[in-house]
């Protein structure tokens, strides 16, 4: 494995039901990079990405990680009971983290919903307080499913900063995402 | 041998030339043992009479249902280990003979009790050890096929039920152990033939009268149960190749 | 591995299971209900009453144990919190025991507290109070931790309702044995020597099964 | 209103709770494994069980309901299927009605089958079998109905398995009385009647009710 | 109410918690109008387009509707066990469809996965067999929450071809939606 990968997928390959969802995708990140995941609806971006995270096992290939990451799928991983700041100081608790969660509310724009259950937010909101959590604790590798997905023009341009800040830092990012890419990428993985 | 069948190719060579004959032989010998049970043997002393004769299939069926969890969960522990296909599909293929053997030993039982126990069966009927073991080894085949089906994949449907499978074996001596200590009165016999060899003198022992047809009787359930397990297991198999054929023409369309 | 997770996993739980449903008034209001039922049930044979009481509330035990933690996984892996909790190093099945035991506090032991009224109610002796409550705690937990697994089990399953309560009811029958016998051998019987066991022998095994499926269930 | 929404709505009610696990082997499991467990909980006092027997089954089809119903409005309330009924011209009660009844038909009807079966096994009389078919069928009628009530009440709820139970269970009493009286009664008496009777009531008021409930829930 | 309008909405309002959401908003639509919800995150568009859709009642104002609508919300209103297949035919049974439900889902791109319960969809699949209905029976209005969110850039295509055809059918659509509308609006309402 190349040195300075933070993870290197080789051959990677899926299959769901009877049908080959991609073979022989290969994956390496440097530090720095913004790797982006393409492809149609239901080419297996989201199969692809949950096997680099360790979520599912690949059908084939191999996956080497060096560093923990963050995670921000498709849900948004809020339980109903949760309001953005409970959940960020829950997970804040697991990672033990220093940062002051009413910062990262307010540099997220969810001070004012910062009480509100998440079963009541907006489907923006929830995806902001999600997207929070990479705020927590500094992690190198992000994998993010469709990040930008219901999110205002602010909260895109916001991310748009964290992706370019999280570079900077020497982090990395994998992210799928459809359309015109808000930002520009390293590499683009095509499904 | 195993290692042989290992292959689902050679399984299905073995099997098709192998189910016929264990059946064929299995029909035979049970068939056989039925005869003699029905209508050669005297009636069972103190053990309500020609009802008794229920005992050639009870009792084999009885032995069966427990060698059956075994082998269920068995194939279970291969195919989690070893990622075994072939082991899923055994595993798969047991559960239902043997809930049908344990529902066999069941009503046997049940229809023996009724003249036998008298009266008082009607409460009795649940309140026996193992009567009671009977029906929760039901419950675990019945439980493992009901959560195999409700899972929408194959391969998650083999491995919960492989987890479940496992589980339940290791549950079984707990279960076993409190339900005998709930009754440790229990009407039902002693495990008779268990004993028989060391103590073939006692008068509890079984008289090879009986004996003689119930062993074979024993011995050609064992065949026919296996024969019907592989002959599900050529199902099974065709089915996931009949799929698999299926999807490959709408991949290509 | 630090507990910090697990800690913050079980004050989650707590939270979740207090904030879904009024607390503990709930649960103790549902072992009051159901043991209010059984009466009914009975028609004209009061004097059985003292008799099957406290069974009953075994019963009522392993449902709750159901209905709660049917939905408990199945949210985890919808609202994909399962997800992010698969992808800590604190190893999952110690995660799946301490969720399960933080509901089991909120939905099971209420019971402990309320068995000598609901004893009273359905005319237990005053004398077996004491034993009862330490059964319905050691037989509570159990139910959760086999019933946890059946749940885990089925997390996938869209309405688990009654798959759930198949899968595990014959993992309830040995913990409700020794937990009935209990009841009438009081402390000095061996009963609820093997109940003790019996609970230990689910915390030692129940984690690894839950573990496995919810990894399962969240592929 | 043409029917064709109602019919559609029961077929895929029906579907649903085929789909969610073995479809009717799973209730029959689910009604013996109760009928399994009660002996154990009645330690030695054997000849109390053919008493308690047919009440046990009432227990039974009480918790089949409250499993089965809970999660059925609250995943229509997340998936978003609520809202799309909610708008449609055909009467939100009338379709929670036959969401009910099918659901009913899947997990509680299985049991009018096994009643000779589990009650030979319970120790209840035969003679007392076919009232005793008759009783579970209208009851268990009634115990969804009111069982959808609360499942609706609580379907904006996260975790509401004992919320749903606690709503429910005053309304089950009237039910349970009648079935247990005209189990004993048999045809002749009048209890078989007054469940009847019940049962009607709740077809008239709890569908107005899930309505309602429903409405609210996808406000 | 004016003649030939198919919804409107005057002087609405909504309450969340204690905090007005928006007050005063009204909303009119006639045939070929499309109107665009605007606004930052929680800024109350679905609270809104639910209001119009007559699932929660306005805390203030008056809604008049001469025409049943289309409805596709946050939610795509799958069930767990339905496949694309059938959840259609489902809908068809209900609203007395006639519509040939294979060349709907060969149209939509779901003739692959027409099979698969949704479960098992990915994210844009769901999303498109939710917009198939649509297609189902013709109603003039239609009410769509961010139908764009998890569609690849076909499925965005074809969402822009249903738009202008229905527009030209004389049909209207109400739409919350963020970043650059992909279509040219008749108007836009900021919340
Ligand atoms: C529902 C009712 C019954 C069930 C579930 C049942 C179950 C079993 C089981 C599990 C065994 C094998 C146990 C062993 O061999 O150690 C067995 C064996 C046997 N059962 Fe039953 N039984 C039932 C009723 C009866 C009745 C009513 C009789 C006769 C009075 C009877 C007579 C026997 C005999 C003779 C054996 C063979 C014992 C031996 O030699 O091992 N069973 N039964
Ligand atoms: N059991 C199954 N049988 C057949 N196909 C399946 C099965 N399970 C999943 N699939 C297919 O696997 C694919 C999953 O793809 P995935 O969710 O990774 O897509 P994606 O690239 O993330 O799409 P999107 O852009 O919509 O999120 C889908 O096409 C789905 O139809
Ligand atoms: N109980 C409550 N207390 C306070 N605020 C609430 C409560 N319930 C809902 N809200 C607020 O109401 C708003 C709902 O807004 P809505 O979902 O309509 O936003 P939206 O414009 O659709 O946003 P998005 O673009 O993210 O979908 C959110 O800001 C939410 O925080
Ligand atoms: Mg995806
Ligand atoms: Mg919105």
């Amino acid at each position: 494995m190349s040195e300075s990968a933070l993870i290197q997928g080789a051959a990677l390959g899926a299959v769901r039901g009877e049908r080959v969802l991609f073979r022989d995708i290969s994956v390496t990140v440097q530090a720095g990079d913004l790797v982006l995941l393409r492809g149609a609806n239901g080419s297996g971006k989201t199969t692809l990405l949950r096997q680099l995270a360790g979520l599912s096992p690949p059908q084939a290939g191999e996956i080497e990680r060096t560093e923990t990451h963050h995670w921000v799928g498709h849900s948004n991983g809020l339980k109903a009971h949760e309001t953005p700041r409970t959940h960020l100081e829950h997970w804040a608790r697991v990672w033990g983290s220093e940062a002051s969660i009413p910062d990262i509310l307010r540099e997220m724009g969810l001070r004012r919903p910062s009480e509100v259950p998440s079963g009541m937010l907006s489907a923006g909101q929830k995806r902001r307080t999600a997207l929070a959590r990479l705020k927590l604790v500094a992690r190198k590798l992000w994998l993010l499913d469709e990040p930008f997905n219901a999110l205002d023009r602010d909260g895109q341009a916001l991310l748009v900063d964290m992706i370019a800040g999280h570079r900077a830092d020497g982090g990395a990012i994998i992210a799928a995402l459809h359309g015109t890419a808000p930002i520009e990428a390293t590499r683009e993985v095509v499904l | 041998m195993w290692t042989i069948l290992a292959n689902p190719h050679r399984f299905m060579g073995f099997s098709k030339v192998a189910i016929p004959i264990v059946i064929g032989l299995g029909v035979l010998l049970s068939g056989w043992s039925l005869y003699q049970g029905l209508w050669v043997v005297p009636p069972v002393p103190n053990q309500g009479g020609d009802i008794a004769r229920a005992m050639f299939i009870h009792v084999p069926s009885a032995w069966l249902c427990m060698g059956l969890y075994g082998g269920l969960a068995i194939s279970s522990f291969v195919w989690f280990i070893w990622r075994h296909e072939l082991a899923d599909v055994a595993a798969r293929a047991i559960a239902p003979i043997g809930a049908g053997y344990t529902a066999l030993c069941f009503a046997t039982g049940a229809i023996w009790g009724e003249p036998t126990w008298g009266k008082a069966w009607r409460n009795v009927i649940l309140y026996d050890s193992r009567l009671m073991s009977v029906l929760v080894l039901l419950f675990l085949f019945i439980g493992y096929m009901a959560l195999r089906a409700a899972l929408d994949t194959r391969q998650k449907g083999a491995r919960a039920g492989a987890i479940l499978a496992m589980v339940g074996l290791i549950n079984l001596p707990i279960i076993k152990f409190s339900v005998d200590l709930w009754k440790e009165s229990t009407i039902h016999q002693p495990s008779s033939v268990i004993r028989f060899g060391e103590a073939a003198a006692e008068s509890s022992g079984i008289h090879p009268v009986f004996l003689v047809p119930l062993m074979i009787g024993f011995l050609g359930q064992v065949l026919l149960s296996s024969g019907l397990i592989m002959l599900l297991m050529r199902a099974e198999i065709f089915g996931q190749q009949a799929d698999a054929v299926l999807a490959r023409r709408l991949n290509e369309a | 591995m630090t507990p910090a997770p697990l800690v913050t996993a079980f004050r989650q739980a707590l939270s979740e299971a207090w904030a879904s449903g009024a607390g503990i008034l709930l649960p103790m209001g549902f072992f009051t209900g159901t043991a209010m039922l059984v009466p009914f049930t009975l028609g004209d044979e009061a004097e059985t009453l003292s008799k099957i009481g406290p069974g009953v509330l075994w019963l009522a035990l392993a449902l709750a144990s159901l209905v709660t933690l049917e939905r408990v996984f199945q949210a985890d892996l919808q609202d994909g919190a399962l997800d992010l909790w698969a992808q800590e190093e604190a190893s999952i099945s110690l995660i799946a025991l301490t969720k399960t035991i933080a509901h089991w506090l909120i939905s099971g032991a209420p019971l402990i507290l309320m068995a000598p009224v609901l004893g009273r109610l359905l005319g237990v002796p005053f004398e077996e109070m004491a034993p009862a409550m330490l059964a319905y705690g050691l037989g509570g937990l159990t139910f959760f931790l086999w019933g946890g697994v059946a749940a885990a089990l089925a997390a996938g399953v869209a309405r688990a309702g009654l798959l759930i309560a198949l899968i595990a009811i014959p993992f309830f029958v040995p913990a409700i044995i020794f937990g009935t016998l209990s009841l009438s051998e009081g402390f000095d019987g061996s009963a609820i020597l093997f109940l003790g066991a019996s609970t230990l022998f689910a915390l030692g095994v129940a984690p690894a099964a839950m573990g496995a499926a919810l990894r399962l269930a969240a592929e």
